[in-house]
């Protein structure tokens, strides 16, 4: 058997999604899947608040949701796959996301990029 | 007894099914992009395919991390369009082969390879970007199809070894089938992405062009890589590349290539390589 | 690096269950079957077990057939008593041991076993007759227990020598686990019984001997046993004993045997065998 | 590769629950999971018509369901622990079912066991 990754492995600046992080971010990553289905997205549009305490989010969770804090989402355990859903019902897309992480405004990351008209 | 002809490997860049629905295909950001499959559409028309297999991943569409498969084999008469998040997506359900797939899952597990079987699984981006560059649609789809989803999000992810090994048990399942039928067999993902992180974006398209090349002349040297190694070559989200070499493992060793492209307008390395395997 | 110092097979017939519930272990019918795990329990309790591995079958309590693992190992801090259809039964909610899970999961990932892992794991009676036979319990249980379900329901089902292939990489990553913990394991199901067809009920206590006997001696013997023939010896739903090879294949080859015990009172034959692999 | 079951196997007069089988049973199998829930087996105690057109049973497998034909529902693709849940609801215990695929009355099953008590 050959062990494919460090323990508590980082790769250009960022987290390995593994079962530690897959348990930590349980709770974000089962509310972010239900918005899957319409009604769910209709009920996380309507309620926020009531959305994520149906989901049993920690007060520390629920504040980096108000604030669209992406990164932050990921360091508690958000999947990047699952907050993009997340992404679709707050209007954050996936290079809105990324331009954040990134510490840039959408506009620079956009500059950044060989087709930007590739959206 | 059944043949694989054809194998592909391309990208399921979710922004591609996007640039479909809306018509977007002709725009000269996009164009480089769907160019490149015309021909392929045509060649696989040419192969008289009578049955495709889709080795894809998930993105959270249809599995969760409640239970998570590592290799998800269909094995249903039909498979509905996935709601990703932003609503179902205006494609003809995709039509499976019954029959052929409960072979290959009987063929797969006492081959020791520990699937889990799906009768009902709904495929997404991974999946439907793929089929719509190489298949043509009007009410339905030309080919059945069987969707088998691989692992790539949670790590542990299957070793690049376990993937190539599981596309040569393929390989067994169709020369063992008791049709005649001509398989294509189509590997997705990647090529080098990163999509977390202050590196979101990073793209390593020196690495990409060696993937396509060694996958070609020489998978063994692809098989021995960690997925640390993996990663740090083709970034996080890039790990995709090893659903690759299901494709590579199913297939023959020696294999004329037909089409090849790679193009990376924005995040992701979009890499295209045909294969023919009847040589 | 962990130890399996315990290793035992039962049945796990959902009767004991009730008969259990209703308090009724010291009933002429019942108390040959119960008054045999007396000394087990106390024998567990004397070999200091700091974590249980259950090898079982889910009866359709916690997964069904749209997508059905052939192995599906428990990944949670506890796993919740599931509704088998009659409500659910006052027992404890299973308390499980995260790091660990987390582990065996890599563990088995990177060895080539593709297992699916679950964060969410409801547990029943296959799970369940095993833990209250084998452990007391107040308003807890007194070990983490990690449940390991194996498809012995929907063919194919993974062959004898694929789960005695399991139970070996089991035995692996218990060793390489970086905590000194002392485990059992414990491989349910069986022993011969027949629940469909004119012969309903058929048991054959012979074979069950024999492969009391087998099992301890000379296992290897019963690896190259097809499902036919096993389903023939033991009854369709006799099947079930392939998952006592996964806890032998765990175990190292020289044991020593401890307790023992079969009786066969309606439609299953009940059997027991406990082996202590520290020799 | 050792193949591990002869094609449509039989053991012991009895299918073999496979793949095939499977497919063919999966309305009634998918409708008996549901009754793992108490409020579905509400449903199905208080309007069994509903509840089996609510699992798109064809017009075969809803009559074998009204007549408890149980080797009839094992026959067209039911799996035993999936019925066995249909056998609550019912009040079919699994020894009735026995008795029943042995053409033999309750009484008669239970006086062939060796200890009859452990029911
Ligand atoms: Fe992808
Ligand atoms: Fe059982």
């Amino acid at each position: 058997m050959i062990q494919q990754l460090e323990r508590d492995a980082r790769v250009a600046g960022s987290d390995v999604f593994d079962l530690s992080t897959s348990w930590r971010g349980y709770r974000i990553n089962k509310m972010c899947n239900a918005l899957s289905q319409a009604q769910n997205r209709d009920a996380c549009a309507r309620d926020e608040e009531a959305f994520m305490a149906a989901y049993s989010l920690t007060d520390d969770e629920k504040e980096l949701m108000r604030k669209r804090d992406f990164p932050g989402l990921l360091a508690a355990g958000g999947n990047i796959y699952f907050l993009i859903k997340l992404g679709v019902v707050t209007r954050n897309g996936l290079y809105h996301m990324g331009a954040q992480m990134r510490g840039e405004s959408y506009e620079q990351f956009l500059s950044t990029r060989n087709q930007r008209e590739a959206v | 007894m059944g043949r694989i002809v054809a194998g592909i490997r391309t990208s399921h860049v979710p922004s591609i099914g996007g640039a479909y629905d809306r018509g977007r295909d002709s725009t000269p950001a996009w164009k480089p992009l769907f160019d490149a499959y015309v021909p392929v559409r045509a060649w696989l028309k040419e192969m008289e395919v009578d049955a495709a297999i889709m080795v894809y991943n998930d993105h959270g569409a249809d599995f969760f991390f409640d239970k998570y498969p590592t290799f998800a084999v269909g094995c249903a008469e039909s498979y509905a369009i996935a709601d990703e998040g932003f609503g179902v997506r205006p494609l003809p359900v995709i039509p499976g082969d019954l029959a052929f797939s409960q072979h290959l899952c009987r063929s797969l597990v006492y081959d020791e390879f520990d699937i889990t079987i799906c009768q009902e699984m709904r495929v997404e981006h991974g999946f439907l970007v793929p089929m719509h560059l190489c298949f043509e649609h009007g009410e339905s789809w030309p080919v059945p199809t069987i969707p088998i989803a691989v692992n790539v999000l949670q790590h542990p992810l299957p070793t690049a070894r376990r993937c190539h090994r599981l596309g040569q048990a393929i390989g067994r399942a169709v020369a063992s089938f008791e049709r005649d039928i001509r398989v294509a067999i189509i590997g997705t993902g990647g090529m080098s992405h990163q999509l977390t992180g202050t590196e979101f974006g990073a793209m390593h398209t020196e690495n990409d062009l060696d993937f396509l090349e060694r996958i070609e002349s020489d998978p063994d040297s692809l098989l021995q890589l960690t997925h640390q190694q993996l990663m740090e070559k083709f970034g996080v989200e890039g790990i995709e590349l090893i659903m690759w070499l299901v494709m590579r493992g199913a297939l023959p060793d020696n294999v004329r290539r037909i089409h090849r492209n790679d193009y990376a307008p924005m995040t992701t390395g979009m890499g295209l390589i045909t294969l023919q395997g009847d040589a």
